[in-house]
């Protein structure tokens, strides 16, 4: 039994937390919040080359060859560090889906840029309000051509390339990837409640694609890729969380009403101590999660619910509560508890919401249960 | 029980619904003004028609109106789309502290004005410091000569901007009790020596001001009440604030979150549908309702002469969180696409901006926790918790720093 | 505009309160706790001569032919003193059937014994686990007698007759009178969480029937009669609340640790502060309720729905903490606190849990929605 | 991470199921005994074979093992039904006490006899007037030659009736402050003058005792600590406890509301496939799930030689109320069959059991509000509660009474 990080994992998590300290000050969030820009070009440069991108990567594709456990960690210090980069869109997602369901060839064309953070990808699922689901979707993949809409999309301003999924026949869909650059992709940009993780709308308009595999893939075989990029979410998350802990912790107690700190009435200090609470099932939850996704297991799907729901629950509370402890500072502009609360929902909102990752909780349950 | 009017109510209903048809805004009152412009003409055209600040006394340009009066003339004005926010706090709160506190000559020329929107008043209590320890205030007033020099810093004050007037609370005695230490001034918000500097908010507007006092000059005869009862004085704002901020206003509700769980599908069925999707609305209908015929009953209650009571903070209390909760919920519904923050998109935008401006509502006016507290030591009378400032000159009291 | 009741209703909810206080102590409902009874006839007998069960049957059938304002207040006073009285199941259930669905005849024979409270009439709806509804009941009526068995039936060990629920055709049900001393009906006392409330399970075989009205009731029939009984329901579970919620400020008023009230700490004050909050917002809803009841209104649906599942979260949440507020003596079998425990729980179950109102609020809301 | 034992781990693991395969109560050893009868012989079984309290050193009748050992074996000796609960106290709280605080002969006269199970401890620390506040309390020691005298009440005294020993604190100077004026002694519970009464609980059971003390005698040398350091001890045990009390043991979880979720329906469907009944069921699974991998990570420390810290008391704070709400949700789903309580009916009577069990375990070893405070002060930092009793004599200390 060994239910725990390694010394070198842990070490990792040091040296990330000291690298996003230097580079991705709330202040790095705050400039692309206040400026124009979709995302913080330099801190990705940094990133890319501290190798995070290519942490899961296989080496022989130009990666690192390390595992989910790093990612896991690499994921929690981006949350933390509210970081206004791709990552989660060019690595939990586009990468992944290149991983899973590429040929060789496909993966020494794309993998070496994903890894090397040359190219930015992302993952073009949404097209309308509520759910994607195998019947609903209305993007055409056919002869090499991709034609559709895909709203809201992460990062669509400036990723390189997409995965999109298209409809194939029932309970099927097609992955197909697009270069964003061609002429017959129009894009625009989408007004978000997160403006340090930027959105638009990609219009395809008989788009040359490639489709990633070759052939249809199962709607069950979308979704797993959806609980890799769920357990990895859940640790970004659970960065969130804690940094929000954390921030109202520090608040409460050197803020003093009543002649006493804050933090001593038990109106607050109960509050921060169920965010703790929260945080803590939140965080062993992760812990299993990740342990089912680096070791394959058969409990990924209830393991990677688990703990996405967890850690949304968790980072919406603290984000918000973490607020609520700073009083009326807590909701302006000036302080960073913002960052905390945007990201938090906006992420719960990423590869489906918390209604959404219960019920597929619950079909897991439902399947261990029928095998037991 | 009746939900309907006596004939007399009924009387007074007509004749104002009467005016208020007769005499409604147009496009053309509202063209080329902005809103404060139609704000001020809509308030003045009241007012010289007697439907201005109806509960007031004639003397100060009310009409004596009773309190079912003046909801039922509410019901009626609201249904009119007609700016008053920029009112509220002088009308409601600083008005009746005026009648109490200022001197004879202040009031006969100050609450007319009020009533007639000529001039626009802020409310100056809040301090960086303080919070929701109010009473904490720093900000200075030394006697010179016949008048009083001001200097320190406001926080939370809306309408600064543009007010004409404000009232403000200031230590005269630093070596007292914190509440025994304050008086309470009319500040003319032109004087030489005041700063104004609007506070971003999460949602990206800016509703408050911090203002920045150095060596205000307020003549004695500004003074509310006497020297070191600026608490008493100030807390006769307070408890009008109290029935001033209601539910929260216009946001995300059940109808909003009934309009998109008709629209977006889960399973290819319409959310309605959805068991889960059905708990929560009902959940949130019980908050909702509940607060409705609260108001209710203390209408009913105002209609027999008793005076509202701290029982009324649960509007605030209840309405802000299920304001954030039903917000993220709808959000929740529409699934990646509740990020969308469109103006353009009216299903999506309102429950964007009530989730953003939620965090607010739950703090401004008195946090979560200071209502619930109201509640449990003035409803049902459970003991304060121990106070380690009583009693302990102000300049003793620990900070933190 | 008055949302209030009359001054004649305030004073008979102070006699009642009075009476109550007099006849009912918590001694009462912990005598049939403790020993072998059912309920406590005394007390039945006391009520019956106060004219509370006359309350709201018309004079000329001997009731007082007082309304359903008068009829809520007496539920709420019953429901602070737990009562171990038949009331729910004779007066909101067996008198409501009659009064809606008999005919004159029927009304003549059975409402004067309901009225004196010589008779006690049941309620007899629940055959399994779950719901009831039109298409899973198993009780036949035919040719005037009841095949069938019913259990849970409140009261159905004291009870004279009773009110079945049995099938007739899909979307439609019988209501047949049944007197349960016939010697083809056999009772069986079943143990529950409060037996201060008795509860049976009822067999019939070829039971001799009178068929209510004559003929077969729509199922929106029987849900209007569960509508109406939920208000009454919704009141007596605020007696509870709102006891509950005095019994534990009292507490916490007495009650010193670490030298001071436990009162005084916001764990406690906050937790009491909830309860009052929840008890308010039901309060208001119930005075919705009653005055959609009493006035016949259209909206009785959704008042009804609002008003009983308010009610029931806010009962058994004071019930709960009220236990937890009072600390280790909370949970023995000496102290009151398990009576309100007990019956806001059985209460919550009656008539359909949380879950099923929140159902019937919302389709409410739908059908007020389908016809702005 | 790793689910995986070491070598060195399924080594002894192996070992300690092979003897357990050996050494299983048969149901001949069960024939004729009553529940303690067949613990002791049990117990007695383990200490003869090396077996008993294995973390303990030798000298007392332990084998010294390491922390992730008795994991191991307690692990392997849960999958077998033996009866335990009648030594969690004397072996989990008392023997660690013992270790620390009393004198050679009486460790070496007691620790082997709890081990061996031969003789049975209890633990007289709450008092009616205490409750959360244990340090309040108030049954009295008097020094008379070279005896002590013991008069007074305590209460929540479990297994009490049946044992020989225990370990009560009493208070031997009022004057001092509340902590400071505690000693804890050793008593023989035999001994004339302790009077023991049961008390019933909501559940109906007799969990608990009061035990009253009239003019009991006890030697100098049973006391444990010295005179004035009976809180340093009790505190020992109080660590202990928080590691003693678990989840809350068997009772409604998930696995009972997916079973009858599957059994009755919702609108002619089963209930599992209501959504509003899946969203409840999720929520329980992520606190059951967070519980038992929180558990893992508690496990890997004490392998890692790390000492349990009050983290851990998140597993009966979230437990407890888990329990309450899960069995709550189970009776609804019963609808109105959900009032039923038959000894027959396993599906409905667990969760009944439950429901009415769920109450005490969110007050006994501390409340709720206890243990979020611990969470909030040893975890978080976060500055005490103003102590009004702080450093005031306890005799002076306001009771209210």
């Amino acid at each position: 039994m060994n239910f725990e990080f390694s010394e070198e994992q842990l070490m990792l998590r040091e040296q990330a937390r000291g690298f996003l300290g230097q580079h991705c000050s709330p202040s790095v969030a705050r400039s692309v919040l206040d400026g124009a820009r979709n995302f913080d070009p330099d801190l990705w440069q940094k990133v890319a080359e501290m190798g995070w991108t290519a942490t899961a990567i296989p080496e022989e594709y130009g990666g690192l060859g390390l595992g989910y456990y790093e990612l896991a960690i690499i994921a929690e210090e981006l949350g933390r560090a509210v970081a206004p980069i791709p990552f989660s869109s060019s690595v939990f997602l586009a990468s992944e889906a290149i991983m899973a369901f590429g040929n060789t060839a496909q993966k020494n064309k794309w993998l070496p840029g994903l890894a090397s953070g040359d190219s930015i990808g992302t993952f073009a699922l949404a097209e309308r309000p509520g759910s994607a689901t195998a019947d609903n979707l209305l993007s055409r993949y056919d002869q090499q051509s991709v034609t559709g809409a895909k709203a809201p999309t992460a990062d669509a301003m400036i990723a390189n390339f997409a995965v999109v999924v298209c409809k194939a026949s029932p309970g099927h869909v097609h992955l197909a990837i697009v270069d964003l650059s061609d002429s017959s992709v129009a894009r625009e940009t989408l007004k978000t409640l997160d403006p340090s993780r930027g959105h638009g709308k990609v219009m395809f308009e008989n788009s040359p694609a490639e489709l990633l595999g070759e052939h249809e893939v199962s709607w069950s075989a979308l979704e797993n890729l959806l609980d890799r990029a769920a357990v990895l979410m859940a640790w970004e998350q659970l960065g969130i969380a804690d940094k929000a802990l954390e921030q109202a912790c520090d608040y409460a107690k050197q803020r003093f009403a009543f002649g006493r700190a804050i933090g001593s009435f038990q109106a607050i200090k109960h509050k921060l101590a169920a965010m703790y609470v929260k945080n803590t099932l939140a965080r062993s939850n992760a812990y299993h999660g990740v342990w089912a996704l680096a070791s394959d297991s058969d409990s990924l799907p209830l393991a990677a619910a688990t703990a996405r729901v967890a850690s949304t629950q968790a980072s919406l509370y603290a984000a918000q509560e973490n607020i609520q402890t700073h009083g009326g500072m807590g909701f302006t502009w000036e302080f960073d508890c913002q960052f905390y609360y945007r990201r938090a929902k906006l992420l719960s909102l990423a590869i489906g919401s918390e209604r959404h990752w219960q019920d597929r909780l619950v079909s897991a349950l439902q399947r261990q249960r029928a095998a037991a | 029980m009746d939900f309907n009017d006596t004939s007399q109510e009924a009387a007074f209903r007509s004749e104002a619904a009467g005016w208020l048809k007769e005499n409604q805004l147009t496009d053309a009152d509202r063209e080329g003004r902005s809103p404060l412009e139609v704000a001020k003409l809509w308030q003045k055209r009241k007012y010289e028609a007697g439907w201005a600040c109806i509960g007031w006394d004639k003397e100060y340009g009310g009409r004596g109106a009773s309190p079912i009066e003046r909801v039922i003339w509410d019901q009626e004005e609201s249904k009119y789309s007609v700016p008053s926010r920029f009112f509220v706090i002088g009308q409601g709160m600083i008005a009746p502290t005026l009648m109490v506190w200022a001197q004879p000559q202040h009031k006969e020329n100050f609450l007319p004005k009020l009533a007639s929107g000529e001039e626009i008043w802020c409310q100056l209590f809040s301090e960086p410091a303080g919070g929701s320890d109010l009473a904490a205030l720093r900000t200075k007033a030394e006697k010179d000569g016949d008048d009083w020099i001001i200097n320190g810093q406001k926080i939370w004050t809306s309408q600064a901007h543009y007010a004409d007037y404000g009232i403000v609370v200031t230590r005269t005695d630093p070596t007292v009790a914190k509440h025994k230490g304050l008086t309470m001034f009319i500040v003319d918000m032109k004087m030489p020596g005041i700063e104004i500097k609007p506070i971003k908010q999460l949602t990206g507007d800016s509703d408050f001001n911090e203002v920045y006092f150095t060596d205000v000059r307020i003549p004695d005869h500004y003074r509310l009440g006497d020297v070191g009862q600026g608490w008493t004085a100030a807390l006769t704002t307070l408890m009008n604030e109290r029935l001033a901020i209601g539910g929260g206003g216009p946001g995300a509700d059940v109808k909003l979150a009934m309009e998109i769980a008709s629209l977006v599908e889960i399973n290819g069925r319409p959310a309605i549908e959805d068991s889960a999707v059905r708990a929560k609305i009902a959940e949130f209908h019980v908050l909702e309702a509940g607060l409705e015929y609260n108001g209710y009953r203390a209408i009913t209650a105002l209609s027999r002469g008793e005076l509202p009571g701290p029982e009324n903070s649960i509007g605030k209390l209840v309405g802000a969180p299920k304001l954030q909760a039903v917000a993220s919920f709808c959000m929740d519904l529409l699934e990646e696409s509740g990020v969308l923050w469109s103006e353009d998109d009216l299903l999506s935008s309102l429950a964007q901006r009530s989730y953003m401006g939620a965090p607010g509502l739950r703090i401004a006016g008195g946090t979560d926790e200071i209502m619930t507290n109201i509640i449990a030591e003035r409803v049902l009378g459970l003991p304060q918790d121990p106070r380690l400032d009583k009693g302990i000159p102000f300049n003793e009291v620990p900070t933190g720093n």
